[in-house]
């Protein structure tokens, strides 16, 4: 992400995936993969992401399932206590709650209650977030309740680089992942090469995706495209953003987040998921903790609305915070 | 089963249920043009060709009974009354939808007519319906509690859920699975263990029938039998109603999953138009009197169209609303 | 909670439950309860808390169920739709994970993706809390989950009055709430009285259970009763504590924790939940923000550990905090 | 199906059956007295009474094969090979014990013998099953994979989704219903649709059969047939094992909701003296070895019993570790 940005040629997030999962399947054969549409019978899932791969790698190893999230979860986590590392697509992140207790008391937990006799090296695949006018059961970022779980990881791209890189990782990861995809900023061509298949994002690790002095601006997922396009207009005000991508939701980066807060004293969060009780709390408190006295103003988070995502569209846009929303937080802060 | 059934649809039925068939198609049609011609964007899940389906319950069904539809639901809404100022408000995000732009096209409700849930979520009407059909049990009331899912949900844990405790309970519910043969981009042969739901019942003890959804005559004695058994207090009945969805899961979706000749033989066979030369040849009614009634239908929409789109947005503040039942602080 | 505590008869929590029930049934012909073995064929659940209520009030309104949460929770709605009340059990919290569906997508949802047409006025009960050596998958605490979720209302109660005045005042709200019962101080008599039948407690007010000046200690549930404890040692050694039941987890007591915190300066927050992402940091970057530069110490969480529970004795102790590890805490924050 | 079925128990595999029953009551009673005693104290769900059904399919089960079973499976996963000295380590909470004191008797877990999953959540054994059988069809292998649960369980939407997932995969699953008339206090009969489990698997296109799983012949025989049928590719199997638990729901359990004459009913057709007299009347093995063979069993249980209380408790600092792979910070 340097000066020569422009330079680059454009791909999707979406994009991205579906080479990861092309040169996963080429090069791991324990890799296998199963969820609704997923096959190329059925298209290659709602979005497409793995069209060819039940041609190219057959149909043992990529499978179309019936509407059954709790049979799929359980089909993966099963197949990765025998050695298989599954990537287990649960369409929307609002239907992992009809498979909780396979996610959280099962694939979550089993090292633990086995006293790390098994394991379960499973990547949970998952769309979301609002803009379609989908309303109320179609688009919550849930991932506090998955970092709020110990034994699983969370982690969400808002680049085709990072979403590949992360992907890489996750599927090579020896514990359980969940990959959040945004389906709004899915299709969009960013200026960002298709990397090559060596490139691994390490899980655990933000990335500054912008250097800045005055705010520190703390975000993931589409509010990280929301961050990086609020900081561009800061800087035509004159207050430099220090743009921090999480990538990595739990564990995070600890490191990176409190060295950057420790250097401006003035920290901002931003993230689709509701407010309150979202993940911006842990990270506000622990900042709170760790650098009290040496912050400039307190803490500011800003999240989804506290009500279900609404459908029609003024309500939808009032609903989540926007680069609009953002650069007036980060103008308010660096004052 | 159907032979030996006592709920025969007489030729003043078979005309209400037309009436309310040629709302639902003309309905979908309408939509479809409204969100290609930009007036509307919405997600939108058709239905054309399981109009008969929805139009023979709505026939059967009384206002306080209830119905707890899907995603896939407007034409069970439609059926059961709902009326088309608010629907088309609601479709359109304006304040005067019957949800106040909150809920949209996958969340329509109207509890007048007996219209509780629409759900996003596959299979989640079945266990709601339940709890309806238990309050009209407690109420000594013989309305009866119908709900609505597809093919692909019958995979789903919460339906077997719910149909096992509609056994035990003996309740008045009528689990009315709409068959179209796809989930989705997925076959029904390919997911569906056994390849017959209606036989599933017979595992929960209750029973359990398989109707083409789109013969009304068929549809009508068996959702009569239904109901009749609900509202005499024996207990839930599972209908499995085959029919076909004509135009892919949601609009915009690419259905060159479907193929070809079987959706061609299915458009072929569309049950609106078949109804209706059946009234014609039957002299049930006459081209004129259709012809009237399907203008009518239009001018109806038209009218609801307009009001929608002339209606106010809600305003930001609302969603400080309707959260609890006292406002959340601002 | 005055001097005269020790005159007080002693009764426990549950059966301040049981006493709840009674008076609500017989209050309110709408009230209806199902769960798992509730009804008196099978005992009147498993702590008995029913025992009776179908005798007395018969079968209709008291249901036992096949094990099928998520039929019981879609029962429950269901019904409240149409206009009854009914308190549902599910039987422990971690089974919350197979109806998470039903209580998020619907019950917590319905009324605002209606528009206010429609409303699901329920009680979730549901047992938790470690200390019995079950295990990973039956003592978790996971109010988070339902603190993040728009809709639908949180309570636990650490005295026989509270549990008594906050659930009848959970089933005559309008709303869905989750009510959570410690298990394993269920059945300790406590120095309190069985409250008479218009005993209310608010759902939304928190509850001062001792008053301090030096720090303000905020807990709730077992950690409520291991707080008191804490406090009375802390004064011994000359610490004054304030300590706060919330009582209401969800929408928690702004105001009369904000008072507190401003009064000490110093606030310990402790839950049995995992400590990462629990509501203790909603609540500590809520201090922290609208207390900045009033603090004398950064906000201390004290929580459960990152893992799952643990069965073996000395693991089960050590992963959530108790009143020795509270007093610790207490003591370093005092310095 | 028993009369057609190939699968026929002879002498020497009965008397092996024994063997494994044996010992699968005497852990039982052990543990009973070591709780009642309190030398250990734990969450215990007694099996008495259901020792067939695990002790014939340990005899059936290689290595290899997996199961997945629940907080009742103590039995199960003795008759699978569990040895005793983790075992009752693990029982006792002590870093010795199979899961480092972590997991407990409801989450038991021993790979090398196949016991790959003990769940404490009713009716989640079946799903992750199905993912060992898809592990299973992937390597080629003809390795079978079995679950466990009850017949409560049978009515959670678990279950359900993962039987129409092994049909419709030809899974080499097995499901194994050990129907003991309750779930905890609530009987098979009151909460069952249809009063028949196995009658449930036509519904998904499956093979479903209720057997007395206290018979050990009868047993053997649908065991064998269910495992000959994943072994060759064909699919899973349903199979409710008819049997009964002799001590309530969990150690502790006032049992006074099991009628008193049913429960005395069961204890007088006890199994495995049943067994034992069978073995003795048709020659098979003699008093005197059969009591060789249970002090045999004793002392080994002797030795674990001493072995687990001999060792050490895990430290606070085991936190820590096997939550992920790589250690969390101090
Ligand atoms: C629990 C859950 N899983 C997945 C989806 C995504 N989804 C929406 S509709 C659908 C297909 C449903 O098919 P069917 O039940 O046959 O109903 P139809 O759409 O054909 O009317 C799927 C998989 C969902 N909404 N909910
Ligand atoms: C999802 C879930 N709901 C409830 C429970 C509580 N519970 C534990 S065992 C049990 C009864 C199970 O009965 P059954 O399946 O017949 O097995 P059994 O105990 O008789 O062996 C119940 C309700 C649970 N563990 N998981
Ligand atoms: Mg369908
Ligand atoms: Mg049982």
């Amino acid at each position: 992400m340097s000066a020569e940005k422009a330079a680059k040629p454009k791909v999707s997030i979406i994009a991205a995936i579906s080479k990861a999962y092309q040169d996963i399947f080429a090069e791991d054969p324990k890799v296998i993969t199963l969820g609704e549409d997923l096959a190329d019978p059925e298209g290659g899932g709602i979005a497409k992401i793995t069209k060819g791969l039940s041609t190219s790698f057959g149909d043992d190893r990529v499978r179309s399932t019936p509407i059954s999230e709790q049979a799929i979860m359980g089909a993966a986590i099963g197949a990765s206590l025998a050695g298989y590392k599954p990537i287990a697509e649960i369409m929307l992140m609002n239907f992992t709650t009809v498979a909780m207790d396979m996610i959280v008391n099962h694939a979550a937990k089993l090292r633990f209650m086995s006293g790390g006799q098994t394991s379960v090296p499973i990547v949970i695949r998952t769309m979301t977030g609002l803009g379609y006018g989908s309303g109320g059961q179609h688009c919550d970022y849930l991932e506090t309740w998955f970092a709020h779980t110990a034994g699983i990881k969370v982690c969400a791209a808002s680049t085709p680089e990072d979403a590949y890189g992360l992907l890489r990782s996750a599927v090579e990861d020896p514990d359980p992942v969940i990959f959040i995809e945004n389906l709004p900023t899915y299709h969009a061509p960013m200026a960002f090469e298709l990397p090559d298949s060596s490139h691994r994002v390490p899980l655990g690790k933000a990335a500054i995706q912008r250097e800045g002095s005055d705010v520190t601006l703390i975000a993931y997922a589409r509010m990280a495209v929301e961050a990086r396009a609020a900081a561009v207009q800061a800087a035509e005000q004159g207050v430099s953003v220090e743009v921090i991508d999480l990538r990595t939701i739990a564990p995070w980066d600890r490191e990176t987040v409190l060295a950057s807060a420790r250097k401006t004293g003035r920290v901002l969060i931003a993230h689709e998921a509701v407010k309150e009780h979202g993940v911006g709390a842990e990270i506000a408190a622990v900042i709170n903790e760790e650098l009290f006295g040496a912050l400039k103003k307190p803490v500011k988070r800003l999240g989804g609305a506290f009500s279900a995502v609404p459908y029609s569209k003024p309500l939808e846009t009032a609903y989540a915070p926007d680069a609009a929303r953002i650069l007036a937080a980060i103008i308010e802060l660096a004052k | 089963m159907v032979a030996t059934n006592q709920y025969v649809a007489d030729s003043a039925t078979l005309l209400e249920i037309y009436k309310r068939a040629a709302l639902l198609k003309a309905n979908d049609e309408r939509a479809r043009k409204v969100i290609l011609s930009g007036q509307i964007a919405m997600v939108y899940y058709s239905y054309r060709g399981q109009e008969i389906i929805p139009s023979v319950m709505g026939q059967l069904l009384r206002d306080d009974d209830t119905i707890c539809t899907i995603y896939r639901g407007i034409h069970d809404m439609l059926g059961k009354g709902f009326p088309l100022r608010p629907l088309w408000a609601e479709l359109a995000g304006r304040v005067t939808g019957s949800c106040k732009g909150k809920g949209g096209p996958m969340h329509l409700t109207y509890p007048p007519k007996g219209i509780m849930v629409t759900t996003g979520i596959v299979g989640s009407s079945a266990p709601i319906a339940n709890g309806l059909a238990w309050a009209a049990q407690l109420d000594k009331s013989d309305r009866v509690s119908v709900c609505t899912f597809g093919d692909g949900a019958s995979n789903i844990g919460a339906v077997h859920e719910a149909m096992n405790l509609a056994s035990i309970w003996k309740l008045p519910t009528i689990f009315v699975c709409q068959n179209n043969l796809f989930a989705e981009h997925t076959t029904f042969e390919k997911m569906t263990g056994g390849q017959n739901i209606a036989g599933r019942a017979a595992g929960y003890g209750m029973p359990g029938v398989r109707v083409n959804g789109n013969d009304p005559e068929e549809m009508y004695s068996a959702f009569a039998q239904a109901v009749a058994r609900a509202r005499a207090g024996e207990g839930p009945t599972l209908l499995e109603c085959m029919t076909f969805r004509f135009f892919g899961h949601n609009f915009g979706d690419d259905d060159s999953y479907i193929p070809k000749d079987q959706k061609a033989a299915a458009m072929e066979a569309d049950p609106v138009p078949a109804l209706r030369a059946r009234l014609i040849a039957d002299r049930i009614a006459s081209e004129h009197e259709l012809a009237a009634i399907e203008a009518d239908i239009e001018a109806q929409i038209d009218d609801a169209l307009e009001f929608a789109l002339a209606s106010p947005w809600p305003e930001p503040d609302d969603l400080r609303f309707d959260v609890f039942e006292k406002e959340i602080a601002a």
